[in-house]
């Protein structure tokens, strides 16, 4: 933290005028995707095709875009993906919500902190789906039992981002909070918050990753009310792989925009942090 | 032509309702279509029914929630049934609804065993641990003189889902028993399976309406009425399958997905329950069989010390036949008569 | 060893001891203290590094409880930050998601009053300073001096009877560092505020005060007070002066008798 | 911790006052409200959640009955190997994309995105490529933590500071040299972070993939007992997960103690904290 | 600009222009530098914030690529960083994981030599600046200016021609400064090693120099070279003399024309 020049990197840009399109395209990394994509594909096409697994079970990429149109032509699993998103959406936020109260509770006093731990790591360790009975007995068999346990699954990086971000801020910002006699609340709402945004950034959206795991697992493998999870299940119990294969190709469509999102939201939101600033250069 | 006791017909009487926690993940299977031709046709609801039928995941799971007094009444398959009423507790089968062969045992065509006396030292596929036809595979092979815990070793490979066909195709497995609903989809895959079932357990009740003694006690008069919903649903469909063919395929469209063989599971699952659902007497819809339950459960029963006996007729509870039989069969058929196809 | 005066002293430190830790653990920073801050004066603490300067100063702005001994402001006895005491420290302490303005209108919103009473006068500090044109920049879009000099405007802004400077301008290069500095005499002359300054640049503590306290090394005790007679104001040619270089040389001798 | 450097007047340690004894305080409440809830109130049916005495008498009965060591031997080898391979993916894949601003910007969404397929998806498809052996279980036991290494590992390695870095540098140290003597060690903290939360997802996704198709291991015996209505028998095993999980993790806690030992006293010395 | 002198300058920066970004945000930095650096000697670059002292420092060391003019070191042209050229800033970058030997050592592990040869001359190093009892300490447990000795270790460890120093004791409080200072020129002595030292300080400057070379703000350039006659070794008196006094009034004047 000294007043020093920016490390010295060694910058060897030339002094031409501002670089093509073409030099921006091989110095990004689009051509790095759309290579690894292609390489994808052509394995996806061409290992099925030697025999060497069961065709079934590895449908070439042909046969799964096939399916996948098929799919789409069927129209009938709107709905499942309404529930799905629906499901996700919800749970999302609750366990935000949920994961952040906790971590402020939890961040702002370090006795509670030390006090929950085990507890909290022990409930972390535990397989949530073997609760999902007991959930299914307290909300019934609608979509709230599998919400519930998606809850469960996504609020911890919530919870331990904002705890460890509520602990950022300075020695000295605490001290200029307290020389002008700011209260509890308002150190809070000011300035540690503020500086935790950041890192809870990252869990929130670390937390939309689980919240799709949790929900599609509560799906699969507990009651629920449809949804995308108990598609797969029943497509893979007919052995119909391409349908398999074109569903999860939705789920990981569906989570990397929803991510995307989140990052352009998460520029906004936390604009100063060296990240975002880094980024948007 | 109204049938003389029709409790829901008078308006302004009081209506119940019923939860009934079915043993998939999907409120319906193909084979299920008794309760969803009542459904959609609106016959619990004349009789002053509200049913809400929820996905409780699997037979395992359906069992559980029953028992717990979550839902009132489920239709986990016999093994789960048999096992709880095995291990004391106090279930009760009200309404037979299928029976036949739910579980088998199958073999590959060109696999090392082609009978079951053969097969000491085989690898066995089974769906999971603890699944519903290990305790008719054991019976099985302890028939044969077969010991199943040391001659043999039971691995699960999973419900006629990739892994199964992975495991048949990579010859982790020689023999696999399961639920004969799973073993379409390994058909349809190219490993075609002789069936080993000793023809006995063909004969064996299938699955039914299962509640407990408790919500019997207390909530008999709506169980009453569901069984007899669901008796005219199931002669609904007796009088014209296409017509249920129709309405499975409007409410679980995905099973009806063909592969790339062009066919469908929920076709070849619809056609195995035509066989698997009709009643032994047309006019006892649910009637149970009580020898034939004894015999089962005797035979789950011996593959292990921990169960008790339990005698059949104490947990089969044929009160409700009569009743449930009681309706208009005339206007039932017209029904399946005037029956219009949507979704096809 | 404080030297009495007619005007009551706004400040009074008297006899205090500031102990960290306990038992085994326990360090003595800071060693029955008695010091006065007369009304309107500039007043700096010299000595070396670790020798309680910030521990003092921290007890002076009711930010650390004295162990033994007892702090009065303006009569009163201090327990805990006044308002009326303005604290800045080494680093310009600004939070990276206010832009300046925002930043120097910090302890208005704490305070609970109107911002927009005080913007006009933030504006005016903003433009003593130099900083205008950069009221809705960023922190990150300002160099350390710039940072410090928002600083200057916000502990400024609520017009504190005492201010209280712990090395503000310890991180800055030498050449802006005079300049703040001659911002800081500037400033506190037009909010007529009594400053205490902790520092220890000897140059610095001779040019800025009207008063020197130079304190021992652990555990930190007063040593001796220096009277700086030169006018002001002050221009940075003085440094150059006999009568200045003399007064240096006397506090290094100070600072190294020790 | 900051905080400490404001105020510090001095506190006698007392342990009665300390943290650990809220957690042990705890303990008897949660066993109450457990009590209350299964055995007077009767509110939480038996069969979904057992009794305090009835898992207690169970406990004897499943870790006494046959080959019991055996099944917790293989869970724990699945547990174990899974974290050690999918923690070594993916430090060695937080290493790999921290080397390359265009590999980690390509590269980062498809690894996010593996994240968000759940182990239950994947596990029918692993089983068939690779079988029902232990081999799979450690697979997926491995792909449920890897992300969390591989994310803390990305993100550790760019704490070092520039002017490590430069120091670097002007000793011409490769770039291999840099990031065994520098940027690992700097990240190591962060690093143990991760590999808290890789464990204890390991330990969820050799479970759950026990619960796909297994032919042993505790996830097995849990849909065991669980499919005879042993619902006592299967609450053993869930407490003998937390337990498991606890043990992973004050294990993992006790190495980064020992090994990032330069972190926490680091930490706890406020007044070196400024510059 | 630069005097001519009979031996071959060991550095010979000519014509150096650092342009930093392109198109319209381009900077530069440094603007046609041209300096030599004697064998032996004691060089300072003195210049306000942000001249491109760094950036001409790091161009020296090889760290940075000139955009315009070259750099010879020991007449060989210079591209990057070179095993006989140290580098020093201005926090001591010490590795915590390491003891203050292991921190020393550290040049030579990367140099793939054997550490056991080291040793002895590690241990006389830190016994030379008296920190011998901490090498087994971890750098917690040292204070800012005894992590600072540490680092001047390990940079004269493996016998450099040249130490370029970039402001090496800039964050340390004065009185440790001054002792850093007096080590320096003592261990610089010893070392027969050329010496650059980046600077804002002008006492400084001139205390350690044989010459001051003074930059003017941006775009960064050379001024004057300033040649400072005092004998070696120097000691703190020097400071009071009026001859250096003038000196120092000399460079502040040259710094405050621009
Ligand atoms: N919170 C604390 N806990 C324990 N020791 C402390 C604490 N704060 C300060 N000290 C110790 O008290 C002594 C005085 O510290 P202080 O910060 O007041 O010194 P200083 O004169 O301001 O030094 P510097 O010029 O380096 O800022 C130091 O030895 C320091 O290590
Ligand atoms: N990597 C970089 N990219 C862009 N600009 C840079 C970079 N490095 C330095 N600069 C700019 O070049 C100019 C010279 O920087 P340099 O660090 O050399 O200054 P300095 O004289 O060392 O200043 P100080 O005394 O504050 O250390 C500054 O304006 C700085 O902002
Ligand atoms: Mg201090
Ligand atoms: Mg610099």
């Amino acid at each position: 933290m000294t007043t020093t020049a920016p490390p010295p990197t060694p910058a060897r840009s030339a002094p031409t005028p501002g670089p093509t399109w073409w030099e921006r395209f091989r110095g990004g990394s689009a051509w790095i995707v759309i290579t690894t994509v292609a390489v994808i594909i052509a394995f996806w096409e061409f290992f099925p095709q030697t025999g060497l697994v069961n065709r079934v079970l590895f449908p070439t990429f042909s046969e799964t875009v096939a399916a996948f149109v098929q799919l789409l032509g069927g129209g009938y699993w709107w709905d499942d993906l309404a529930k799905t998103m629906s499901a996700v959406a919800i749970a999302w936020v609750i366990g935000v919500a949920f994961g952040f109260t906790m971590g402020v509770v939890l961040g702002t006093s370090p006795f509670m902190r030390q006090a929950i731990t085990p507890y909290a790591i022990a409930v972390q360790a535990l397989p949530k789906v073997v609760l999902a009975p007991l959930l299914i007995g307290w909300l019934g068999f609608g979509p709230e039992s599998k919400i519930a346990l998606a809850v469960i699954i996504c609020f911890f990086p919530v919870w331990i981002d904002t705890m460890v971000g509520l602990a950022l801020p300075s020695a000295n910002e605490f001290k200029l909070m307290k020389s002008l006699k700011a209260s509890r609340w308002q150190v809070f709402t000011k300035l540690q918050l503020p500086s935790a945004l950041p890192m809870i950034m990252v869990g929130v959206k670390h937390a939309l990753l689980l919240a799709f795991t949790g929900v599609i697992v509560a799906e699969i493998l507990s009651a629920s009310d449809g949804g995308l999870g108990k598609l797969t299940k029943e497509f893979a119990s007919q052995l119909n792989m391409g349908l398999v294969y074109s569903v999860v190709t939705i789920v990981v469509i569906l989570s990397i925009t929803l991510v995307s999102i989140a990052d352009v939201i998460e520029r906004r939101v936390v604009f100063w942090s060296e990240e975002s600033r880094a980024r948007r250069k | 032509t109204a049938p003389a006791t029709d409790p829901g017909a008078e308006p302004g009487e009081e209506r119940y309702e019923i939860t009934m926690a079915m043993a998939s993940g999907d409120t319906y299977t193909a084979e299920w279509w008794g309760w969803l031709a009542a459904d959609t046709l609106g016959y619990y609801d004349e009789l002053g029914l509200d049913v809400e039928f929820v996905a409780a995941g699997g037979s395992g799971a359906a069992m559980e929630q029953v028992i717990a007094g979550n839902a009132d009444a489920g239709n986990p398959s016999a093994p789960a049934f048999g096992e709880a009423a095995l291990v004391g507790l106090p279930v009760v089968n009200i309404f037979t609804y299928s029976s036949g062969a739910i579980f088998g045992i199958f073999v590959p065509e060109d696999g090392p065993f082609q009978s079951i006396a053969d097969m000491r030292g085989a690898n066995i596929g089974i769906s999971e641990a603890g699944g519903g036809e290990v305790a008719f595979l054991e019976a099985a092979l302890r028939a044969e003189g077969i010991d199943p815990i040391t001659d043999v070793q039971l691995i699960p490979i999973g419900d006629g889902g990739p892994e199964t066909l992975a495991a048949l195709d990579n010859g982790s497995v020689d023999v696999y028993s399961t639920a004969y609903n799973d073993i379409f989809a390994i058909q349809t895959a190219g490993v075609n399976l002789i069936d080993l079932t000793p023809a006995i357990y063909n004969t064996f009740p299938a699955r039914g309406i299962i509640t407990t003694q408790d919500t019997l006690d207390n909530n008999g008069e709506a169980l009453q009425r569901f069984a007899r919903g669901t008796a005219m649903g199931m002669y609904f469909c007796l009088e014209n399958i296409e017509a249920c063919r129709d309405l499975m395929k409007g409410a679980i469209p995905q099973v009806f997905e063909q592969n790339a063989d062009g066919v469908s599971q929920g076709d070849l699952r619809f056609e195995l329950a035509k066989t698997q659902v009709v009643p032994a007497d047309i006019n006892r819809i649910g009637q149970h069989d009580v020898a034939g339950t004894q015999e089962f459960l005797d035979l789950i029963q011996s593959t292990s010390d921990s169960y008790i006996a339990v005698n059949a007729p104490d947990v089969l509870f044929d009160g409700f036949i009569d009743f449930a039989n009681d309706f208009d069969r005339d206007r039932v058929a017209a029904d399946a008569a005037a029956y219009e196809f949507q979704n096809d | 060893m404080t030297t009495m005066t007619q005007t009551a002293p706004l400040v009074r430190v008297d006899g205090v001891t500031k102990r960290f830790g306990s038992g085994d653990k326990e360090m003595v920073a800071l060693s029955g203290l008695n010091l006065e801050v007369r009304e309107g004066e500039f007043l700096s603490l010299l000595g070396p590094s670790g020798c309680g300067k910030s521990t003092a100063l921290n007890i002076m702005g009711g930010l650390l409880e004295a162990t033994e001994g007892t702090v009065t402001f303006s009569g009163e006895q201090l327990t805990e930050p006044n308002r009326h005491i303005g604290m800045m420290f080494q680093q310009a302490v600004m939070f990276p998601w206010r832009t300046t303005l925002e930043n120097v209108l910090l302890p208005v919103e704490i305070f609970g009053e109107k911002k927009k009473d005080f913007i006009p006068k933030a504006e005016e500090l903003l433009e003593m300073v130099g900083i205008k044109d950069f009221r809705d920049s960023y922190p990150w879009q300002l160099s350390g001096g710039m940072q410090q000099r928002a600083a200057l405007c916000r502990v400024l802004l609520h017009d504190p009877k005492l201010l209280l400077l712990d090395e503000p301008c310890g991180a800055l290069d030498e050449f802006t560092r005079e300049s703040m500095n001659q911002e800081l005499l500037r400033l506190q002359d037009y909010a007529k505020s009594t400053a205490v300054l902790v520092t220890h640049n000897i140059t610095e503590a001779v040019f800025m005060s009207d008063r020197v306290a130079v304190m021992s090394a652990r555990p930190g005790r007063l040593v001796d007070i220096i009277e700086v007679p030169f006018d002001r104001p002050r221009r940075p040619d003085l440094q150059t002066t006999n009568d200045f270089i003399k007064l240096v040389a006397k506090a290094r001798q100070m600072l190294e008798l020790q | 911790m900051a905080q400490i450097a404001v105020d510090s007047s001095p506190k006698k340690k007392n342990f009665l006052r300390s943290p650990y004894m809220l957690t042990i305080a705890l303990l008897p409440i949660i066993l109450a409200a457990w009590w209350l809830a299964t055995t007077v109130t009767k509110s939480v049916p038996a069969i979904l959640l057992p009794t305090p005495e009835s898992v207690w008498i169970a406990f004897p009965r499943v870790l006494g009955a046959d080959g019991f060591g055996d099944q917790v031997l293989r869970t724990l080898t699945e547990i174990a190997g899974g974290f050690a391979l999918g923690a070594s993916v993916g430090f060695f894949l937080g290493v790999l994309l921290s080397s390359s601003s265009r590999l980690r910007a390509a590269y980062l969404p498809f690894l996010s995105a593996l994240e968000a397929i759940p182990t239950v998806i994947l596990a029918p498809i692993i089983i068939a490529w690779i079988g029902f052996g232990i081999e799979g279980k450690i697979l997926q036991a491995a792909i449920a933590c890897f992300y969390a290494v591989f994310i803390t590992t990305l993100s550790g390695l760019g704490l070092a500071e520039p002017n490590a870095v430069a120091l670097m540098k002007s000793l011409r140290a490769s770039k291999w040299q840099t990031m065994v003597k520098l940027r690992i060690p700097t990240a190591l903290p962060v690093i143990f972070g991760g590999l808290q939360l890789g464990a204890t997802t390991a330990i969820i996704g050799a479970i759950v993939s026990e619960f796909i198709g297994a032919t042993g291991g505790l996830g097995y015996l849990m849909l065991r007992y669980r499919s005879s209505f042993d619902t006592a028998a299967y609450w053993v095993i869930i407490f003998l997960f937390l337990v498991i999980g606890l043990v992973v993790y004050l294990t993992i806690w006790y190495i980064e103690k020992r090994f990032v030992f330069w972190r926490r006293i680091e930490v706890t010395r406020p007044d070196l904290e400024k510059q």
